[in-house]
């Protein structure tokens, strides 16, 4: 039982989806309430079968567990193999997946109206390949996943979005592959590259990426090459200042659920696949790069909040506010310190929990006054207390009051980018004036002053449903701020090697 | 010595003669039966039957040319032969594949008939002159002497003159007839005039002897051979539409109709480049920089050109130019890797790579025929938004079609494209691969509008639109489910390949 | 004792977590909420007191509750420390807090969010304590964080009434105190990387010899945090905004406990500032400008509130003027006698506007003293206690300060004891303007409208006994004239302040003391006169001094213009520069990405046009490229 | 001239004729240029595939210049009589295509040709 859980917890979202596309049910265009309990069924037994990570991967613990790998294929002399398994980086990231979908299946029911059917399809897709990519071992099975968790955004923004949705996912889309198609040459250049393992003497082809991590000794200038190709790949997706304009588009025309999906698990690919290719597999060109990387990361978390507090429309802040929120990662992950690296994987957690409920707020409120514009609103704390009071609760989150997740995710990359460099980790604290200037003048604009506008004065306040969906992620709040040695301890010994790879090509 | 045609020169050519005689019956039943569903009937039948014959024959002699055979070490070709065609394992692998991808194409246009029209009378001719396509196909791979060749891409391309000017009623059809005849006879033309300077530079016309003489770099001074030697490659450039010699596709594809379009866009150009892999050894090294320029050229044209189309059928000649453009690739490297370890990986990707475009283009425009019939519309953009809904087969088969042509993972497209990639980094052209791989993003983008009419768009009617014949429905499927088997195990195709070389 | 030290802080957070719930159920049960609240201040008071007495014998108390961060080697416990300094504020906070807490209860009588008032007063505290408390620098910043975020919420309390300007008000605070935070974090981050710890007991022992520089950098640092929290010169704009939020607000937090949490900051690292004169010497002078710049302001203010507040910014300039100067024990002995009676005074001051029916500006009052005795009898003694009047609480303290400022003798201390004095005697002065407008002249309101009377007893209850604890205070630190070694505060805190090392220079001797006592008190009594009577008839006389003086007059009413300074050259280029950075971003970067997606497009329009169905065209791209195709061959092979 | 540079073929000993293979060479050269003009510029249909004809027979001409040159050896001479028997199956079909084209546009000018296009 012990290996399967992985195989079961990537195929149990993909035979759900099978399950909802061909059930027998006549569901009317908006589908029928069963069909919704099926998907949230299928979702929630998802997450519970993500629970023994939980408890299988404890503190402290090392190395891969739960490893599923079992020969897929051969093209002549490379034999590569499925391989799925989880580690400290990937252990907190998958629990992350599942309770997102959770969330999402259970919210989507309110603002999801047309073509049902489809929608939860592509759902649970993309819950399987969300998960696939965070447990593939094999490089195969890993672009294999890459790919597959990118379709069904498209479908997602492209069917249930906003009047610029094609716009919006092709262009998602498209500068989504171009930087993953660099990634998969580098992929096959890794692959047809001979690996000298200690088995046998003559050096053999393999896809697999434990053995890559391990065993790969390249030339420095190739390094460089390949580091480059990873890299652009996940910059993209992080996504970083540069490469960023896809993502307020892709957030602004996407359904809610798209973009509690979007912020909440596939922003963290980018970071992700940072640390476990970029770092471990080329040290020397990680050292080479690693202050330009600090310098872009601290960019982004000024540039994010300058653009956060120059935005008029609500979603389109909070998108820029996650492109400030995942600069510092960048910025801790490249720090190349303990400090950094855990900091920037709790950071992940935290802006995982975080942002979704932020795009779900938003949400919430687009469904009831139906306009995204930060003018229209005023004054609603006083007819809508209880979205009040969470909507400051997730900002306070956010802009990272100490108590709650964001402050220690922060602190942490603050110390480990002082430790690597004082000046930069410097101006990166500045970022926590911006982060507090533009998250609190919209709480201002939005839930204070008087009531202007004749509309806000009969808002219905949250239903009980929609406080349910949010409570996880405000008790993850509270959690991860008070008690982070749970999660830190989980991933410190992982990091810990990487960390060690990396400063051993110094 | 006396020339005779000894009993293993008719084994050898025996999937070619499956299709001949299969041609000759179909033409005399035609003329004795009275026209009539039953006549009708056989002779489809009776073509359908040969091409599974060659089929067969094809397969067995690739059983029988592997080195586990048990029987005696490859049999000696007759002397009538030997000096004129191949006998190896990626040649019969060629023929197969032509057999095939004329079967598929034959089924499909089942769906194509329709009673009221005019060419209606001409069904058994059509069926003729479909068989002969993959004879001169089959000659034109396997020849090792230039006048085979020769033979070979006529019979070849007459018959496809024909086909294409088929529905004779419309103007669309005879102007794309009229342009393939006059440009295909004047790509004819060069062929002639370069084998006419090859022979007179080296005295004789076998192909693989040209390669000793000009494997050494061009013979200096300046010979003939050398200059028809170019000459002829343009020749095959412009069978298989590759970028400066490409002008002719766009047109016929979108004039002629539908199934002879999907037979057209993978049988000729599979047909050219397996001469041009014969011929490979004719690669003088200087020619290098003017493939990698030709290949770069058809990436951008095909990809850019089929950005602006709204005509799906325009599109997929377009997006062919592009898959000619990354062929080449493949091909280069193929003939720069020529003294490397694993030589074979670049022929492998090749025979992969056009097998898996043969059967996701016949796919896509199967698809097209099988409602062209209902709703002549489909075939632009317009027309074909809110298929998704109205039927949801064809639509699933289409999309599952583009992504293959996308080269995104769960379909066989993406081992293709990885093998071409594998070819060209092992071949150490890393600059070239990176703008190929970032001219193939270029073209996700026509591939997903074709998604976006699917499946996002709603069309103007919404009453369900069910294809015209189900024999047709049964292949696309099958096309389908293989594109996404292949796509998850790949296994079954490459291991086909495994000991294919040069 | 040690298990207890918990209870301080939990029990408050227990207290606002019910009052939370009462609020969420709304209903009767609401008004039971103030009496949960204050029990639970009451509760963490008694406590704080027991703990007090049980440092008696020494040594601190010290408890680790559970490990909080552990990553590297930064571990971080949630652990707190009771040792005399934390103690002497702890004691100050739930004392006071708790009377605050009883005058909310009347104050708040008749507001329906009084239960979310009280869970926000309660959060207060708990953070109030953690800060107070707190063992290790991060754990401290927490408390001071959440100090800020607490005053955010209370300050923004009525964010609907005045069109939204009490959140205004609420952000501009949290977000200046925001800026010193950045401050203080970067401080600790500096520690953190030199010492590998940022346990405060482990910083005191392994930072003995520190390089000049960067004692000076660290301490610079953490006293920009100070100035963010404790409103000094650069970051003090918020602190008069800040009256918005209701009157024990203001009192809770900008009198008695939030401000002061700066000065706690400085004693409590005190080691590290001693080490650098250079940065001993910024905190005195920033002291002292603040105190003369805010008092001089104070003195041409209309609102009740306001002037308090300025007189709230000017006495904490004194505090750390003290601090500056190494007398912490000064700093900490100031800190509580301000903290009684400036809450007295903004307690009273609450009374009178509870009074006056939301009236808050003094030219519209007079000769109240006949409506509200008590009130008016308690602000009389806070008033005394702030204008410094010889033998109140507010006298010792403060002249303890100014005498330990010029103790030094060097040429610097009798600049700063010279300003320290001047605002001395400003301060008399505009106390005595506010009580004679407020209390004597003519009734300046219409009566009809407006019946001024006494608040009930639950208000004046606890201002009664602020009063007694402000008049009397003083007795914790006497000077050594008056009583041998009566100066407990300065031996009690001794054990947990690093002392400044003597010889600075050569110090002036006892006999200088008491003439400067008496100068003070000097000070103090014509400033008190002068305001008296000037002001005591009403406002008719200042208005001439003030037309007379006009330039003069309009700066100070102007608030020397600081806020529009800010926003003119601070917040307005900020706005400006992120409009800036979203066109940029818009235009360049997307434009960037859509031009290459154009590009794409432009080309398939010339390969379309290209095509353009001449079969002779074709033929001709054939033949040209053909012919291309062997020139370039024949000239590969010739060369 | 710059043909006078490349570089002559073995002469045979005996010519028929006497006319060196060069000379022949070229003119089959410049038959073929003729053709490929001709196929360019002219507007008649007719004349265009009377051009392609003119490049195969240029094509025959060369086969058989070489041909005598390799003392007649028969596999280029084989080589023409099959490039003539394609050319009239040609000749053939692209007969039949342009009356077909004649039927429906009732012209043979090539400009008319250009329904498809873009």
């Amino acid at each position: 039982m012990d290996s399967s859980l992985s195989l079961i917890l990537t195929f149990l979202p993909l035979l759900g989806a099978l399950l909802v596309l061909f059930a027998p049910l006549r569901g009317s265009d908006e589908g029928s309430p069963v069909l919704w309990r099926l998907a949230q069924a299928i979702g929630l037994v998802t997450f519970l079968a993500s629970l023994p990570l939980w408890t299988g991967y404890g503190p402290g613990t090392e190395g891969v567990k739960f490893l599923f790998s079992v020969p897929w294929f051969h093209i002549q002399t490379l034999q590569v193999h499925f391989a799925l398994g989880v580690d400290g980086l990937s252990v907190l990231l998958v629990l992350l997946t599942t309770l997102i979908s959770v969330i999402v299946l259970f919210s989507a029911p309110s603002h999801i109206k047309k073509r049902a059917r489809e929608f939860l399809f592509w759902l649970l897709v993309m819950e399987c390949g969300m998960i696939g990519v965070f447990l593939a071992l094999d490089f195969f099975t890993f672009y294999l996943f890459w790919e597959v968790m990118l379709i069904p955004l498209y479908f997602l923004i492209g069917i249930w979005g906003g009047k610029r949705r094609l716009y919006a996912t092709l262009k998602f889309f498209i500068y989504t592959v171009a930087g993953s198609v660099l990634m998969l040459l580098a992929i096959i250049f890794l692959v047809r590259t001979p690996l000298a393992l200690p088995g046998n003497e003559v050096p053999v082809l393999t896809s697999s990426i434990l053995d890559h991590l391990k065993y790969l000794h390249l030339p420095v200038t190739t390094q460089y090459y390949l580091f480059l190709a990873f890299a652009i790949a996940f910059l993209i997706k992080v996504p970083t200042v540069p490469f960023h304009t896809w993502l307020p588009d892709a957030h602004v025309e996407a359904p809610t659920s798209g973009s509690v999906i979007l912020a909440g698990v596939l922003l963290k690919m980018g970071t992700y696949g940072l640390i476990r290719f970029c770092l471990p597999l080329f040290p020397k060109a990680t050292l080479f790069f690693a202050p330009w990387l600090m310098v872009i990361g601290v960019i982004g978390l000024l540039y994010g909040a300058f653009l956060a507090w120059a935005q008029s429309d609500l979603k389109k802040l909070v998108a820029y506010s996650s492109i400030s929120h995942l600069g510092p990662i960048v910025l801790g992950t490249f720090a190349l310190n303990a400090y950094g690296l855990e900091g920037s994987v709790i950071q992940m957690i935290s802006h995982g929990v975080a942002t979704p409920a932020l795009f779900l707020l938003v949400g919430m409120i687009y469904e009831r006054r139906h306009t995204r514009e930060i003018a229209a609103f005023g004054g609603i704390a006083k007819t809508m207390p209880i979205f009040a009071f969470f909507l400051v609760l997730t900002t306070f989150a956010s802009v990272g009051l100490p108590g709650l997740s964001g402050f220690i995710g922060e602190f942490l990359i603050f110390v480990g980018a002082f430790k690597a460099w004082p000046l930069l980790g410097a101006i990166a604290t500045a970022g926590v004036i911006f982060g507090a200037v533009y998250m609190l003048s919209m709480v201002r604009r939005v839930l204070f002053g008087p009531v202007k506008h004749e509309e806000n004065k009969l808002l219905k306040d949250l239903g009980l449903r929609e406080v349910l969906v949010l409570a996880p992620l405000v008790i993850l709040f509270l959690w991860i701020g008070l008690f982070p040695g749970q999660f830190t301890s989980r991933t410190s010994k992982t990091l810990a090697q990487i960390q060690a790879k990396v400063l051993e090509a110094r | 010595m006396h020339f005779s045609f000894t009993s293993t020169d008719f084994y050898v050519l025996l999937p070619l003669l499956f299709p001949v005689f299969g041609a000759i019956l179909v033409l005399c039943l035609d003329l004795l039966l009275k026209p009539g569903k039953g006549a009708r009937t056989l002779v489809h039948g009776l073509s359908l039957l040969s091409l599974l014959g060659g089929i067969l024959a094809g397969v067995q002699q690739y059983l029988y040319l592997q080195p586990s055979h048990p029987l005696p070490p490859k049999i000696a070709l007759g002397p009538l032969l030997e000096p004129v065609f191949h006998f190896q394992p990626w040649t019969v692998l060629g023929s197969i594949l032509l057999l095939f991808l004329t079967l598929i194409s034959l089924l499909l246009s089942g769906a194509w008939w329709k009673e009221g029209d005019e060419e209606f009378r001409a069904y058994g001719e059509f069926h003729v002159l479909t068989l002969f396509f993959p004879v001169g196909a089959g000659l034109l791979l396997g020849a090792k002497n230039l006048m085979l060749a020769f033979i070979g891409l006529e019979i070849l391309s007459i018959s496809l003159y024909v086909l294409v000017a088929f529905r004779r009623s419309r103007t669309k059809s005879v102007e794309a007839g009229l342009k393939y005849f006059l440009l295909g006879a004047f790509g004819a033309a060069f062929f002639v005039y370069g084998s006419a300077l090859i022979y007179a530079g080296q005295g004789n016309l076998d192909l693989p002897a040209m390669g000793t003489i000009l494997q050494e770099g061009l013979p200096q001074p300046f010979g003939y051979a050398a200059l028809g030697g170019a000459i002829l490659f343009i020749a095959l450039f412009f069978k298989a539409s590759i970028a400066p010699f490409h002008m002719w596709t766009p047109d016929v594809y979108e004039g002629a109709p539908t199934p002879i379009t999907a037979l057209m866009s993978t049988g000729t150009k599979a047909a050219a480049f397996f001469l041009l892999i014969s011929a490979a050894r004719l690669f003088p090294h200087e020619l290098v920089p003017v493939f990698t320029f030709l290949a770069i050229l058809s990436i951008l044209v095909g990809n850019a050109g089929a950005l602006v189309q709204t005509n799906l059928k325009r599109l997929l000649a377009y997006s062919g130019i592009a898959h000619a453009g990354y062929l080449l690739v493949a091909y280069q490297a193929m003939a720069v890797g020529q003294g490397q370890t694993d030589a074979g990986i670049a022929l492998r990707a090749l025979l992969f790579y056009l097998a898996v475009y043969g059967i996701t283009n016949l796919a896509a425009l199967g698809v097209l025929s099988w409602i062209e019939r209902k709703d002549p519309e489909i075939v632009t953009l317009e027309g074909l938004k809110g298929l998704g809904r109205r039927n949801p087969i064809a639509a699933a088969i289409l999309a599952i079609a583009a992504l293959s042509l996308a080269g995104i993972p769960p379909t066989a497209g993406f081992w293709a494209k990885y093998q071409i990639f594998a070819a060209s980094i092992q071949a150490g052209q890393i600059p070239l691969a990176i703008f190929a791989i970032l001219g193939s993003v270029i073209g996700l983008y026509y591939y997903l509008k074709i998604l976006v009419a699917l499946y996002f768009k709603e069309g103007t009617s919404s009453e369900t639109l069910s294809g015209n014949g189900l024999a047709t429905g049964l292949t696309l499927s099958f096309c389908a489910s293989a594109i996404l088997l292949v796509g998850i195990l790949p296994d079954l195709f490459l291991n086909v390949l495994v000991n294919v070389r040069l | 004792m040690n298990d207890l030290l918990f209870l301080i802080p939990i029990l408050p957070l227990c207290g606002a977590i019910l009052c939370g719930i009462l609020h969420a159920k709304g209903g009767t049960t609401k008004s039971l909420s103030g009496y949960i609240a204050s029990a639970a201040v009451l509760g963490s008071f008694a406590v704080s007191l027991g703990g007090f007495f049980a440092l008696g014998h020494g040594e601190a108390l010290h408890q680790v509750v559970y490990q909080w961060i552990a990553t590297g080697d930064l571990k971080v416990s949630f652990g707190l420390f009771f040792d005399n300094l934390s103690g002497f504020m702890a004691l100050v906070v739930t004392g006071v807090g708790f009377l605050i807490h009883v005058y909310s209860i009347g104050y708040m009588a008749h507001d329906e969010g009084k239960a979310k008032f009280f869970a926000y007063l309660n959060l207060f505290i708990f953070s109030m304590s953690l800060l107070v408390l707190g063992e290790s620098l991060p754990l401290l910043f927490v408390g001071w964080e959440g100090v800020g975020a607490m005053s955010y919420l209370l300050i923004g309390f009525w964010y609907d009434r005045e069109g939204g300007w009490p959140a205004v008000a609420g952000q501009k605070a949290f977000i200046t105190n925001r800026v010193g935070d950045m401050g203080f974090l970067i401080g600790m981050l500096l520690l953190f990387h030199h010492f590998g710890t940022l346990d405060i007991a482990a910083l005191k022992t392994s930072s003995i010899a520190l390089p000049a520089g960067l004692a000076t950098l660290i301490s610079i640092l953490l006293f920009v945090g100070a100035t963010g929290k404790s409103a000094q010169i650069p970051l003090f704009v918020w602190l008069p905004d800040a009256m918005a939020g209701p009157t024990p607000v203001s009192a809770l937090i900008h009198a008695a406990t939030m401000v002061t949490a700066g000065v706690y900051m400085l004693c409590r690292m005190s080691f590290l500032f001693v080490q650098s004169p250079t940065a001993m010497m910024v905190v005195a002078t920033v002291g002292a400008l603040t105190a003369f710049f805010a008092a001089s302001i104070a003195m041409a203010q209309r609102d009740i509130k306001k002037v308090l507040a300025y007189s709230t910014v000017s006495q904490l300039g004194y505090m750390f003027l003290a601090c500056g100067m190494g007398a912490w024990s000064a700093a900490i002995f100031h800190v509580g006698t301000h903290a009684f009676f400036k809450a007295l005074l903004f307690l009273g001051a609450g009374s009178v506007i509870h009074g006056m029916h939301e009236e808050q500006d003094i030219l519209k009052m007079g000769g109240l003293r006949k409506y509200m005795k008590i009130t008016y009898v308690t602000f009389l003694i806070g008033g005394l206690c702030l204008a410094g009047f010889p033998l109140t609480s507010g006298f010792f303290s403060k002249d303890e300060i100014l005498w330990e400022t010029v103790k030094g003798g060097g040429q610097i201390h009798f600049i700063l004891w010279g300003i320290g004095a001047l605002t001395a005697l400003m301060t008399a002065f505009y106390t005595f303007r506010l009580v004679g407008l407020t209390f004597f002249g003519k009734e300046r309101f219409d009566p009809a409208e407006v019946h001024p009377h006494e608040s009930p007893k639950l208000m004046t209850f606890p201002l009664m006994v602020l009063a007694a604890l402000a008049l009397f205070g003083g007795i914790m630190g006497l000077p050594d004239l008056i009583v041998k070694d009566g100066n407990w505060i300065h031996h009690f805190l001794s054990s947990s302040v690093t002392p400044l090392e003597e010889g600075m220079g050569h110090g002036l001797g006892h006999n200088y003391e008491l003439m400067f006592l008496l100068l003070s008190s000097l000070i103090a009594i014509v400033g008190i006169t002068a305001g008296f009577l000037l002001y005591a008839r009403g406002p008719s006389f200042g208005q001439k001094i003030a037309k007379m003086a006009h330039p003069i007059y309009v700066l100070l009413a102007g608030k020397w213009f600081i806020d529009q300074i800010y926003q003119a050259f601070v917040l307005t280029p900020l706005f400006l520069l992120s409009k800036l950075a979203a066109l940029f971003d818009l235009l360049v970067i997307d434009g960037l990405v859509n031009m290459i997606g154009g590009l794409a497009f432009s080309l398939g329009r010339i390969v379309r046009k290209l095509q353009d169905g001449h079969l002779q065209t074709y033929a001709l791209w054939m033949a040209g490229s053909t012919t291309a195709l062997i020139a370039w061959l024949v000239f590969q092979l010739w060369s | 001239m710059i043909l006078s540079s490349l570089p002559s073929l073995p002469q045979a000993t005996t010519l028929i004729g006497g006319v060196p293979t060069d000379h022949i060479m070229i003119l089959s050269a410049v038959l073929f240029g003729l053709g490929v003009l001709g196929f360019l510029i002219r507007r008649d249909l007719i004349v265009v595939f009377m051009s392609i004809e003119l490049m195969l027979n240029a094509g025959n001409l060369a086969f058989l210049a070489a041909a005598r040159e390799r003392f007649l050896d028969p596999e280029g001479q084989v080589y023409t009589i099959f490039v003539i028997t394609i050319a009239a199956v040609e000749a053939a079909v692209g007969l039949a295509l342009l009356i077909a084209f004649f039927r429906l546009k009732s012209t043979l000018d090539v400009e008319t040709a250009t329904e498809l296009e873009g």
